[in-house]
């Protein structure tokens, strides 16, 4: 009891302690090292891709354009701002940031009278904290960031050089729903697509498993989804916000695992039926993915259209440039015979200017489409070049396509650094190893390795295939022994390709010179139209630009009756030739009403 | 409304019998007034000083932000030496400090207590919750926005505020304070029906009278 | 020493409910509440007192209601963990691991070993954290002003390892589904120990100048007891049981984190009075600060601190329900998940400790009260009004 | 196991439903509403599930139903049984057990105020609880959108605005252009 009484005045031994007061709490307390305080952005490195907005549970996060951030592919020109009357510092913005531009500082302290003052856009409105180097960032192994891209299940070099199957295998639907839920769905990707697919909805599709939707989806967009979901450019992926910190999403092969996953009857089912009859006529030339894309178009708006190709089979540059292992047939076939069921008619071996006269057309459809696409190869003109056995690419994978009978030399030099290089190279080697047991097959490119034309991924399976690939070659000579017989090629090493203004203006080493050993030699530096068909006087009457016909921003030539889409007047490239057939179906559409409004 | 606030008849100790009608006759009626200034500029000047330099706040907890006020208020950070403490009723504080989210039924309080504080009287509002709703935006059952209910004199952002960020809100508002701009309650006399228009619309039963003071 | 009959007002009317008649003139209402020094937190109790004993008590709450339990079921799962933490001011960390435990639970993750040391270590780090306050509170509420001021100074140095560790004072938001956020920072055990040892230094004066104290054992002791047979009719749980000697605690009996792994014996009283229920909360808080050094010890310098998870931005949780339990300062801290297939929580229900302390308990205990160790009584419950209404 | 052998002893005396085991000390139980109140007395008195760990509800708004859930806890045993009862969601009415757990009443407000949910006989059931002067759809319901709520009632602070990364590039980028 006593001590109950006593004992609480050892308190008074506090009297001779220090005090614990810190003097100056405004000033000397700096938040610690990982304190989530007020926000920090990156503008450079900050693409907009609006996922802290997403992410946000406080509706506090707005995406506003900038002065001076402008749209580009790849980056929304979008920049975050948060409402402080709103933002309860989680972090989970930071967290989730797909390149790391958003942290946030250790500062803390933030007085205002109006509470209006509160918008605040870090990195454009300038603090004092925007440089403070400590604060919350986000964990260096990104707990929350989407993972690593699923592998395609792909047939390995040595199971596919042989044979022309189909060497990429496809998602199944677990692979596929995993690499799904990576996407975050910012949609910068749509931009990017030349056809400007809604790529995050079919994505989400697939995470969902509605395939029947998803193929609606890639409908509205693109009736060559089977092709594009295997040989796109995939342009996308080049945007995709996910690129910055790994692999982008694998939209090309999610859009071939929504194709693949709905069976073609259910597919014909999904896209219905087309619109009553219109009574207009459309004549398309070439049954190519722009042609058949602006048929596709106007067959469902109820215009009667009738494709005239030159060629026995549908697909164009698809069935005849691309290689069976990359593209199979029968899944162009698939795609076509959607497009046919709309009701095209497509005319195959009928060469227009030889069966069909372009006037012909003029005088008996309402508006006539060019979609003729780049076949002819053009020339290194070197000499030697006019050899028999010097061959143009384009021409040789249309034998192998059509089966023609090709001989298939034992060693072979390819020139060109393209995609279409790494095709021949590859097909070549395919035939070599059926026929000879072995590949012997040498590419020369101007360009060096960083700076390739071709896909990376093409690169790296040519060499896969075991294909001698040789970057900053410059071809100088076809050598040629006195019977005629073709020996090789000969080579200078290249020092630079473009000169100050950006011309084309290749410059050599000469005492840098090597013989490449070939009894063939490929050129595969590109292509060009083949215009002939058009006629001497239709071609007088045409506006051009620099070897191209002119067209205008709708693909409407300088003649009211024609226009022209795809590769021919746009440059080689699946996604876009398919963009161009919408545009051409839309304006001639258009034009085709109007003419209807006006009688 | 509460069964003591209903009209209803009292028998007092020697046995008479009244009518009592507590929300008429235990209020006073009147509305509040503004208060201009009442001297010179030079002693609304000094008087400006004093009123920054005792800074006394109501000990009503709103909201979350209440917590980092007890270490404010003891020895590590000590406010007191600024001049500020706190009190136990709005009658001897000049100071409300609301704490963050305020929930339909404390407005309902915090209207009342601050209406009985003694003038000249500022409000501080504490983290993201009292600008623009805060985390509790789509929430049913609290306020957005502080300043469509009471004069908000200061706001201090942070979800919520440091003790070291109220401090330096406090020192925001003692400079406020000493350029006599501080008017928040002149302010709520002048504006009186639209704040009692915008707190009658989110109080749905209003069982008490318009002002009380 | 007299004793006054306090149970002569008020009268039972036959159904058995209490005769008060306000008018009567023998009653007084009075409010506590919410504005007032005598309560914790923003919350209200309705006394109707009959001289200085208190006849009949109602608790008010609600003043902090946000809709928690609403808000979640518009949220992601992931979106809905930094506003679980604000569901309880003083010990946020519960609701964090009960949440992120109830999703790991039903979406089958595993969480990593070194992840779960963290945990352990936060949660312990509350509960210094919220007896502190509570000591503080209690002591106050009688008049012990200077105890406040000691803990809540060493409360604030739990604050700073706090914010070092996890980058906030208050709001942790640090357990998140599927692990925590980070590591330890570089040199973190040796600032801890510093702190603990200012704690165990000031928890030495509080028992001489709180524990020893004649005032205040005259004002606690005896006062305010739970009887055994109320700890199952008002769910009593957490100190408040065992202090009235229901040896029950969560971290022995249903053992979750990496309490298995550590060494210690559960903290029990028997006179379940207010002073009682005190020192076990007094001496739960040593058994913290020795589990501290433990997990300090005992953990893992290395690992994965988060599992890996799917994409957070649309997390679906297969249909489910599921219920996960700790043992928070109060009590029994609980989360009731239940998950239909979509990204969204179908409902989360929260069972905080103070639900049943502060109003069926207390409302029992209240009556009969002399009116001034009422705010003592409501204090010595430990209860934190934003858990009860969310 | 356990649970399992639990529930096989409680299936001899009381019609049961659906029994769901999420861990080796946690089942979940689905019995209908007029067996629940002799079953919660047994498990409390026979089988020392004597603490009430919680009582609430779930709207399943698609089922037109209400699940009221009861959990359990036996203390000595460390184990939990949660009781589901379904409700119908046009008539949410059912027995109180405040005379089983004295603070089941204040649970019983509480679902009553956010759920509309009606146990005759519990006290205090009409007094307001949590929410104050509220009128209209009880706020835990699932067809109250509190965001329309509080649009309606609460006013935004003004000045927010913002647009979406791929509708902002399309009309940056190509929208003007005649697309598709």
């Amino acid at each position: 009891m006593i001590r109950d009484v006593l004992s609480p005045f050892t308190a008074w031994k506090n009297l001779f302690r220090e005090p614990v007061t810190i003097k100056d709490p405004l000033n000397e307390r700096p938040g610690s090292a990982r304190y989530r305080g007020f926000h920090q952005n990156d503008l450079d490195k900050c693409i907009g891709c609006g996922t802290c907005e997403t992410i946000c549970q406080n509706g506090a996060i707005d995406m506003l354009p900038v002065d001076g951030v402008p749209a580009k592919l790849g980056d929304s020109g979008l920049r975050p701002r948060i409402d402080y009357g709103r933002c309860c510092w989680c972090a989970l913005c930071v967290d989730v940031c797909m390149t790391g531009s958003l942290t946030m500082s250790n500062e803390y302290k933030w007085i205002e009278s109006d509470p209006d003052k509160y918008l605040y856009m870090p990195g454009v409105d300038k603090k004092h904290w925007d440089n403070a180097e400590l604060g919350y960032r986000r964990h260096e192994e990104r707990h929350l960031s989407p993972g690593d891209r699923v592998d395609m299940p792909e047939l390995h070099a040595e199971e596919r050089i042989g044979s022309f199957i189909e060497m990429v295998k496809g998602y199944d639907i677990a692979q596929a729903q995993l690499e799904a839920d990576r996407c975050v769905s910012c949609g910068l990707c749509i931009a990017s697509c030349p056809a400007h697919m809604a790529i995050p909805d079919y994505i989400k599709a697939v995470r969902n498993g509605d395939y029947e939707r998803g193929v609606q989806l890639l409908y509205e967009t693109n009736p060559f989804s089977q092709v594009c979901g295997r040989v796109c450019t995939h342009c996308c992926e080049s945007a995709c916000a996910a690129r910055h910190e790994g692999d982008p999403i694998a939209i090309r092969w999610l859009k071939r695992h929504i194709i693949d996953q709905v069976p073609q009857e259910r597919i014909l089912q999904l896209i219905g039926k087309p619109a009553a009859p219109t009574g207009k006529k459309v004549a398309i030339v070439g049954a190519g993915p722009a042609g058949l894309t602006t048929a596709f178009d106007l067959a469902r708006l109820g215009h009667a259209v009738t494709v005239f190709e030159a060629q026995a089979a549908g697909g164009g540059m698809t069935r005849y440039g691309i290689p069976e292992y990359r593209l199979p047939y029968d899944a162009l076939d698939r795609d076509i015979a959607v497009i046919t069921a709309m009701g095209v008619e497509i005319k195959y071996n009928h060469r227009v200017g030889t069966d069909i006269s372009m006037q012909q057309l003029e005088t008996d459809y309402d508006a006539v489409v060019l979609a003729i696409g780049l076949h002819q190869g053009r020339s290194t003109r070197i000499p030697g070049s006019d050899h028999p056995q010097v061959r143009k690419a384009v021409d040789l994978l249309r034998q192998i396509t059509t089966g023609e009978k090709i001989d298939v030399p034992k060693s072979m030099v390819v020139i060109g650094g393209g995609n279409v290089a790494m095709d021949i190279a590859r097909s070549m080697a395919r035939l070599q190893m059926q026929q000879y047991g072995e590949i012997r097959v040498t590419l020369t490119a101007l360009e060096d390795k960083a700076h390739f034309l071709a896909d990376p991924v093409e690169v790296k399976e040519s060499i896969e295939e075991q294909i001698n690939i040789l970057d900053s070659r410059g071809p100088q000579a076809c050598v040629i022994d006195a019977d005629g017989k073709l020996l090789g090629l000969k080579t200078w090493k290249v020092l630079s390709i473009f000169d100050e203004d950006r011309r084309f203006a290749p410059k050599y080493d000469p005492a840098d010179e090597q013989i490449h050993e070939g009894k063939m030699i490929v050129e595969a530096i590109g292509q060009m139209a083949d215009v002939s068909l058009l006629g001497d006087a239709l071609t007088e009457k045409l506006e051009w630009n620099r070897g191209r016909i002119q067209i205008d921003p709708n693909g409407r030539t300088s003649e009211h009756w024609l226009w022209s889409a795809g590769d021919c007047v746009k440059g080689p490239d699946v996604i876009n030739a398919v963009a161009d057939g919408h545009r051409v179906a839309t304006s001639i559409h258009c034009v085709l009403t109007q003419q209807e409004a006006k009688i | 409304m509460k069964e003591e606030l209903l009209k209803r008849i009292v028998k007092t100790p020697d046995g008479q019998e009244i009518e009592v009608d507590p929300l008429l006759d235990y209020y006073c009626q009147e509305g509040p007034t503004v208060q201009p200034p009442a001297y010179t500029a030079i002693i609304e000047k000094l008087f400006n000083w004093a009123r920054s330099e005792s800074l006394w706040i109501l000990g009503f907890g709103t909201g979350c932000g209440a917590i980092e006020m007890r270490p404010l208020m003891t020895p590590r950070f000590d406010a007191y030496r600024y001049g500020i403490q706190w009190r136990p009723t709005p009658r001897q504080s000049n100071l409300f400090v609301i704490s963050g989210y305020l929930s339909t039924k404390t407005l309902k309080r915090v209207i009342r207590s601050y209406e009985q504080m003694q003038g000249p009287k500022y409000v501080v509002g504490l983290g993201s919750c009292t600008i623009n709703g805060g985390m509790y935006w789509d929430s049913y059952n609290t306020i957005k926005r502080l300043d469509d209910y009471l004069p908000v004199d200061v706001y201090i952002a942070g979800c919520m505020p440091r003790p070291e960020a109220l401090l330096a809100g406090f020192e925001e508002l003692k400079k406020i304070i000493r350029a006599g701009k501080a008017e928040g309650a002149n302010l709520y006399a002048k504006n009186f029906e639209w704040y009692k228009a915008n707190q009658k619309s989110v109080i749905h039963d209003w069982d008490m009278p318009d002002y009380n003071w | 020493m007299f004793e006054l009959d306090r149970s002569q007002y008020p009268q039972k009317k036959p159904d058995g409910t209490l005769d008060i008649d306000l008018s009567s003139g023998k009653y007084l209402k009075l409010w506590q509440g919410p504005q007032h020094p005598g309560i914790t937190g923003n919350m209200a109790i309705e006394l109707t007192v009959c001289g200085d004993e208190v006849v009949e008590g109602k608790t008010h709450v609600g003043y902090l209601h946000r809709g928690f339990e609403k808000l979640m079921e518009r949220r992601t799962f992931m979106q809905c963990f930094p506003i679980v933490c604000r569901i309880c001011v003083p010990e946020p960390d519960f609701n964090e691991y009960c949440y992120a435990a109830a999703v790991e639970e039903l979406a089958g993750l595993e969480v990593p070993e070194m992840a779960n040391w963290i945990r352990t270590l936060i949660l312990e780090m509350g509960r210094i954290n919220s007896y502190l306050m509570y000591l503080g509170g209690q002591a106050g509420a009688l008049g012990l002003g200077v105890i406040g001021q000691w803990t809540t100074y060493v409360r604030d140095l739990m604050l700073d390892r706090f914010e070092e560790l996890t980058g906030a004072r208050i709001y942790h938001m640090f357990i998140l589904p599927g692990g925590v956020r980070d590591r330890l920072p570089e040199g973190f055990a040796g600032r801890m120990e510093k702190a603990l040892q200012e704690i165990e230094s000031t928890l030495g004066d509080v028992e001489k100048v709180m524990f020893h104290n004649a005032v205040f054992k005259k004002r606690t002791v005896g006062v305010g007891v739970i009887e055994a047979g109320w700890v199952d009719s008002y769910g009593i749980t957490g100190p408040n049981a065992r202090a009235a000697g229901v040896a029950k605690d969560v971290r022995k009996d249903q053992p979750y984190l990496v309490y298995p792994e550590l060494d210690f014996e559960l903290v029990t009283g028997k006179d379940s009075d207010i002073y009682a229920r005190a020192d076990v909360r007094r001496r739960d808080l040593l058994l913290s600060v020795d589990l501290i050094r433990q997990i300090l010890a005992k953990m893992p310098k290395t690992g994965e601190v988060m599992a890996k998870l799917p994409n957070v931005l649309h997390w679906k949780i297969p249909r489910g329900e599921t219920y996960v339990r700790g043992e928070c300062s109060r009590g029994e801290y609980g989360y009731y998940l239940v998950t239909d297939g979509s990204g969204y929580p179908r409902r989360v229900n929260v069972r905080g400790p103070s639900y049943t302390h502060s109003i069926a308990l207390f409302e029992r205990m209240v009556i009969n009260a002399n009116i001034s160790d009422v705010a003592a009584l409501l204090v010595s419950l430990h209860t934190y009004p934003p858990e009860i209404e969310r | 196991m356990v649970m399992q052998a639990l529930y096989d002893t409680l299936k001899q005396r009381f019609p049961l439903g659906e029994l769901t085991v999420q861990r080796d000390n946690l089942a979940f139980i689905t019995v209908e509403a007029v067996r629940l109140y002799p079953l919660l007395r047994y498990l409390r008195d026979h089988e020392g599930f004597s603490h009430l760990v919680l009582l609430t509800a779930v709207d399943w708004l698609e089922d037109g139903q209400f699940q009221l859930t009861y959990l359990l806890n036996n203390r000595a045993k460390c184990q939990d049984v949660g009781l589901r009862v379904m409700i119908p969601r046009d008539k949410p009415e059912m027995e109180s057990i405040h005379d089983l757990w004295p603070a089941a009443a204040t649970y019983q407000r509480e679902l009553r105020e956010m759920f509309g949910i009606d146990f005759p006989g519990s006290p205090r059931l009409e007094e307001e609880f949590i929410l104050e002067g509220w009128h209209g759809i009880p706020p835990y319901r699932r067809d109250f959108d509190t965001l329309a709520y509080a649009r309606e009632t609460f006013r935004d602070r003004p000045g927010r605005e913002t647009r979406d990364p791929a509708q902002h590039m399309k009309q940056q980028l190509y929208g003007d252009k005649g697309d598709v």
